[in-house]
């Protein structure tokens, strides 16, 4: 029987994470992984990350992924891939099936972190082939490099479904629809404007009503719902498309711990059935314990810190550390943990209607509803200020635990304070030097440099861009809205593209003057 | 610890509805009406729905289904899902072959 | 279709172009993708009729659904989203459990 | 029925039993026919969550002791045949044979006693050679040089049975009520007559422990003692095949026993060596080596099945008696109270016999198959 201090099962953010910190303080720590890649979900998260900087923001997904790894192999973690975990056992036995063998383990502690598995929702037709999880299109898009379909309706507004659409275009799918039963578009909305600018519509209140095809999707029906669910009549709409993809939320993959004995509970707040646990992730049985979605869903950056408590706490357990230095550690992570669940989307505040934001201002409904900021509210907010000269335009309007646009500005110009979930504020008084790279680090690419003053009749927006082919200086082409809606001719006048930007290009186009809060995006012609 | 569970409590009879063909465990092509009639036939729970229809019984364990199937039995008998047990957890996490399986290495190496 | 080059990921490097066989024609694919990625790149969207003969195709995409199974090599019920493609593979489409459309009496 | 001060109306029937596994069920339905109220207790929170819905589902007359011989031949006679037309709904019966496998000499040996018995007791069982076999079941190894056969044995599904029986006591009126653990079977007046759980109490003319392994605790609450033990038995559920053969199948070895289903999975029940000390959690528990030993003990009779995919285990506790042979009495100095318990992980085959056995028991306070064989009493010491 091979005998690990540890054993992690799955090696996403979570198992990585928890196998460092055990790894760290001395354990001998494995970690099992079906997939031929590590990382889990975090291989397929191109967009960068929220948070701040101990949440790793402004970092993209797979890079953070890639650090994951490194770390591991620098603290001395084996990772095995293509190793199925076939059952954990009593007296924490774990079989694996590798190579085709099946191999016993037994490890003094076992850190699950399986992570989630994609929910559904049945409508007729959903059996048919190109009817896919968000997470399928993410899977092939992004791991495999393979278009998921040409025409792409989205079910479901939340972050995936919004994050997958932006990726969505960005490897060339159309995506003519976004849909969602709920009256309100459940993702962050930055994530929302991204691809509302780029002339996606968003149907709330709306639901699949069949999938067409006889082999394979053709096309796929929608209809308004009322608030009960029920479809209403005459609200049906058509779209021609090959693929719908559905973004319905996650659940744990708790199964293993349900097979192993451990107490579980159903709590729909955290996505489903997950085990009981401590404050250190421990299940009711002692020297097991879980991290990530597997204990509820959450971010992956939320996910990387219970992990690294639940390796601390291993660490605990096998008295490779006392129990100072465990209160000490999970102290600070603890915290770390706190900021990001604060804010509007945070656990306190699901399901809640927020009408206002923690600065007092109007929630934008538009944002909720279609996915965009009127011109009338995103004046409002404190990220957007009428500056003579070269100034950031922060189209911010949530409350957010995210700040890396207040450390990038090299002349302070941005401020958000020690509350990581209060809205950037625009300095009026700080020379802002058109550096970009606060558009850069936005997360939400929700800042634009505008400059009224640089040439008579004209306004030069400066976008972030992360699409294919770039645009070439002095092209011309169109600007789009944040509706998506195609205002005014527009000019390629500079595009930069800097290491530092990490594949988010700067683009600045030349617009009419008074269309320099309006113009969002830029269509090649 | 099961609650009292009374088999004979009255949950009204089994009325047609209109989604009910379609499929909600797409391993064994279990449809909606299928599942919504078991239960009014005593079927109470998702551990004797799988028995009685094999939903979850197929290639997949119930991954994709399971948490459907709870959320239409927990529909029909006016209860939350949180009221009703998942099925049980069991080993194979996935589906392994005969010769894999029986290929046992331990200990030593 | 396949993407060759991403705004993020930067230009797609994926191995050997490998030769395969799908129900009778040589299709190509890159060697140590999954067999459900290369069918995608080509086009095809159903990999099995189920008992009552109805399509399916990918769905999950990692191995959990079991959606999208096919006879490999003479074996059925081969999860084609997580079975690395290798040259020279059968990959049939799937009825039922075997690989031949059984006739209805 | 009269019922004691104090207690719910719609807590008394006229039979109470304790245990919703195939027995239990089976008793419900054939009392409900003859017009009996019954409620039936069970302690899960599933229908039949015992031994009936983790066993191999065999229909055999074969390999039993001579003691259970009758009832089981009753049944494939009479019960059987007609039982998925009786409750409404398919049971996937087949009665297709039992080929019972040997591929060594001892092995042989093993079978040749066997059958021997069988025969001796006036059931259709014959050797046959390894080639013969094969006949039978083309699936089957070069290795197998010789089996037994029954040609009227087979198998049923036995979580449909168990709820079918269950299905159709419903309809017919019985009370199922689950999550009723049973703390205590109380005399009143010197006659068994109310039952008591963690939360109730119910009471009846007539009360059947059928519980399981349970049956031992339920029973010492009324001073009775049922030699019997808790086993874990696992059993493994490959993918669906296509239809290859219908037979039941076991080993001389014993070290597997199983069928292809109606939906194509095959179900294999087998053996480790060591499920007399398995450990659980509380819950029945797969080990992490008897899938495993199985997997092994099955590729060597059918090499086909190599590829075959499992895609679950599960693990049951069976009800071990003593001598391996179940208890279904009426208890001398507790009136009202019967006996069914100690099936010893073959009540399946037999459990529509027996049903209907207990309904005589408590309609007609006899039965039309003598039943001495399995009284409550007749544990001895052995010297």
């Amino acid at each position: 029987m091979k005998r690990y201090d540890v054993i992690v099962v799955g090696a996403g953010p979570a198992g990585l994470s928890a196998a460092i910190e055990a790894a760290k303080r001395g354990l001998k720590v494995v970690v099992f992984d079906e997939n031929s890649k590590p990382g889990g979900q975090l291989f397929k998260q191109i967009h960068k990350f929220f948070g701040s900087k101990e949440h790793k923001a402004k970092i993209r997904g797979f890079k953070i992924g890639e650090e994951l790894l490194k770390e591991a192999e620098v603290t001395g973690v084996e990772v095995v891939l293509n190793a199925i975990v076939i059952g954990l056992f009593l007296d924490k036995e774990v079989t694996v099936n590798v190579n085709d063998e099946v191999v016993h383990y037994k490890g003094d502690a076992i850190i699950v972190a399986t992570g989630a598995s994609e929910n559904m929702v049945t409508f007729d037709g959903w059996t048919l082939p190109g009817v896919i999880g968000a997470g399928a299109a993410q899977t092939m898009m992004n791991l495999h490099s393979v278009q998921p379909g040409k025409k792409i309706l989205m079910l479901g507004s939340g972050n995936v479904g919004l994050v997958v659409s932006y990726q969505l275009l960005q490897v060339g799918c159309e995506v003519v629809a976004i849909v969602d039963a709920a009256p309100k578009i459940g993702g962050y909305g930055v994530h929302a404007a991204k691809v509302a600018r780029c002339g996606v519509p968003f149907y709330l209140s709306h639901t699949i009503i069949k999938a067409e095809g006889d082999q394979y999707v053709t096309g796929v029906t929608i209809g308004e719902v009322d608030n009960k669910f029920n479809i209403i009549p005459g609200t049906q709409k058509h779209f021609d498309v090959d693929t719908i993809c559905i973004a319905v939320g996650l659940s744990p993959m708790s199964q293993l711990l349900k097979m192993a004995g451990c107490n579980m509970e159903e709590n729909p707040k955290k996505g489903g059935v997950i085990p009981v646990c401590n404050e250190y992730g421990e299940t009711s049985i002692g020297g097991i314990f879980v991290a990530g979605d597997v204990s509820g869903i959450e971010e992956a950056s939320s996910a990387m810190i219970e992990g690294r408590i639940s390796g601390v706490a291993a660490a605990f357990r096998l008295g490779f550390i006392d129990k100072e230095e465990l209160k000490a550690k999970a102290r600070e992570l603890e915290q770390a943990l706190l900021s990001l669940r604060q804010g509007m989307f945070g656990p306190g505040n699901k399901g809640k209607d927020i009408t206002k934001t923690e600065e007092d201002c109007d929630v934008s409904i538009n944002l909720l509803k279609k996915g965009y900021m009127t011109d009338e509210e995103v004046v409002k907010y404190p990220g957007v200020k009428s500056i003579k000269g070269i100034h950031a335009v922060i189209e911010c309007s949530q409350n957010i635990p995210c700040n890396p646009c207040q450390d990038s500005c090299p002349k302070k110009c941005i401020r958000i304070g020690d509350k990581i979930t209060a809205l950037p504020i625009v300095d009026e008084k700080s020379k802002c030097i058109g550096c970009g790279m606060c558009v850069a680090s936005c997360s939400g690419q929700a800042i634009f440099l505008v400059n009224e003053d640089y040439e008579e009749g004209y306004t030069y927006v400066t976008l972030p861009y992360e699409f294919l082919p770039l645009p070439k200086k002095g092209m011309k082409g169109v600007a789009f809205d944040r509706s998506g809606q195609e205002v005014c001719e527009a000019e390629v006048v500079e595009i930069k593209s800097l290491a530092a930007f990490d594949h988010t290009n700067l683009l600045t186009i030349k617009v009419p003057k008074e269309m320099g809060m309006k113009a969002r995006f830029f269509k090649q012609i | 610890m099961s609650k009292v569970n009374d088999r004979s409590r009255d949950i009204g009879k089994y009325m047609v509805q209109p989604d009910d063909d379609i499929i909600i465990c797409r391993c064994e092509e279990i449809t909606k009406g299928e599942i919504r009639k078991a239960v009014y036939e005593g079927m109470f729970t998702i551990t004797e729905i799988r028995r009685y229809l094999r939903t979850g019984m197929g290639l997949c364990q119930g991954q994709t289904c399971g948490k459907l199937v709870k959320g239409i039995i927990a529909k029909e008998l006016c209860i939350s899902t949180s009221d009703l047990e998942s099925s049980e957890s069991r080993a194979p996490m996935r589906p392994i072959e005969m010769r894999v399986l029986g290929n046992e290495k331990r200990g030593g190496e | 279709m396949r993407i060759t080059e991403h705004p993020i990921l930067g230009e797609v490097n994926k191995g050997p172009l490998v030769k395969f066989d799908f129900d009778g024609k040589t299709f190509e694919g890159y060697e140590g993708e999954p067999i459900a990625a290369a069918l995608k790149a080509a086009g095809v969207m159903v990999h099995r009729h189920t008992k009552k003969d109805s399509p399916r195709g990918i769905f999950c995409a990692i191995g959990r659904c079991t959606d999208c199974v096919m006879v490999v090599d003479g074996i059925p019920n081969v999860r084609t989203c997580v079975t690395p493609l290798a040259s020279g593979m059968h990959v049939q489409t799937q009825y039922g459990v075997s690989a031949k459309k059984r006739i209805k009496i | 029925m009269k019922k004691e001060e104090g207690n719910n109306m719609e807590n008394c029937a006229d039979v109470i039993i304790i245990g919703s596994g195939v027995i239990g069920n089976a008793a419900a339905y054939y009392l409900a026919k003859r017009g009996r109220s019954v409620i039936v207790l069970e302690k899960s929170g599933n229908i039949g969550n015992g031994g009936s819905s983790r066993n191999g589902g065999g229909v055999r007359q074969s390999g039993r002791d001579k003691r259970e011989l009758p009832l089981a031949i009753y049944g494939v006679k009479n019960l059987w045949p007609t039982l998925s037309e009786e409750l409404g709904m398919d049971v996937e019966y087949y009665k297709e044979g039992n080929l019972r496998l040997g591929k060594t000499k001892e092995h042989i040996k093993i079978l040749n006693n066997l059958s021997k018995n069988a025969i001796e007791s006036g059931l259709d069982v014959k050797m046959i050679s390894g080639d013969e076999a094969r006949e039978i079941c083309p699936y089957l190894s070069k290795e197998v040089i010789g089996a037994s056969w029954c040609p009227t044995d087979g198998h049923a599904n036995p979580l449909l049975t168990t709820l079918a029986y269950y299905r159709k006591a419903r309809q017919l009126g019985v009370r199922f009520i689950t999550g009723e653990e049973v703390t205590q079977v109380r005399k009143i007046k010197g006659k068994a007559r109310q039952v008591v759980t963690k939360n109730n109490v119910y009471e009846g003319e007539s009360i059947i422990l059928a519980s399981g392994y349970e049956s031992r605790r339920i029973a010492s609450t009324f001073g009775i003692d049922i030699p019997i033990n808790k086993v874990l038995l696992e059993v493994l559920v490959t993918e669906e095949q296509p239809p290859m053969f219908y037979q039941m199948l076991g080993t001389a070895a014993a070290d597997f026993y199983g069928h292809q289903s109606k939906h194509g999975s095959f179900v294999f029940g087998g053996s480790s060596g060591y499920e007399a000390f398995n450990k659980d959690n509380g819950t029945p528990t797969t080990s992490s080596i008897t899938a495993s030993a199985v997997c092994r003990g099955i590729m060597k009779y059918f090499p086909i099945l190599a590829d075959a995919k499992i895609v679950r285990t599960w693990a049951g506790w069976i009800d071990d008696c003593v001598d391996h042979v179940p208890v279904i009495s009426f208890v001398e100095e507790v009136p009202g109270l019967i006996l069914a318990c100690g099936f010893s992980g073959h009540g399946f085959g037999i459990s529509p016999t027996v049903g209907m056995l207990l309904s005589e028991m408590v309609v007609d306070g006899k039965t039309s198959i003598d039943l001495e064989a399995f009284r409550y009493d007749r544990f001895k010491a052995k010297i």
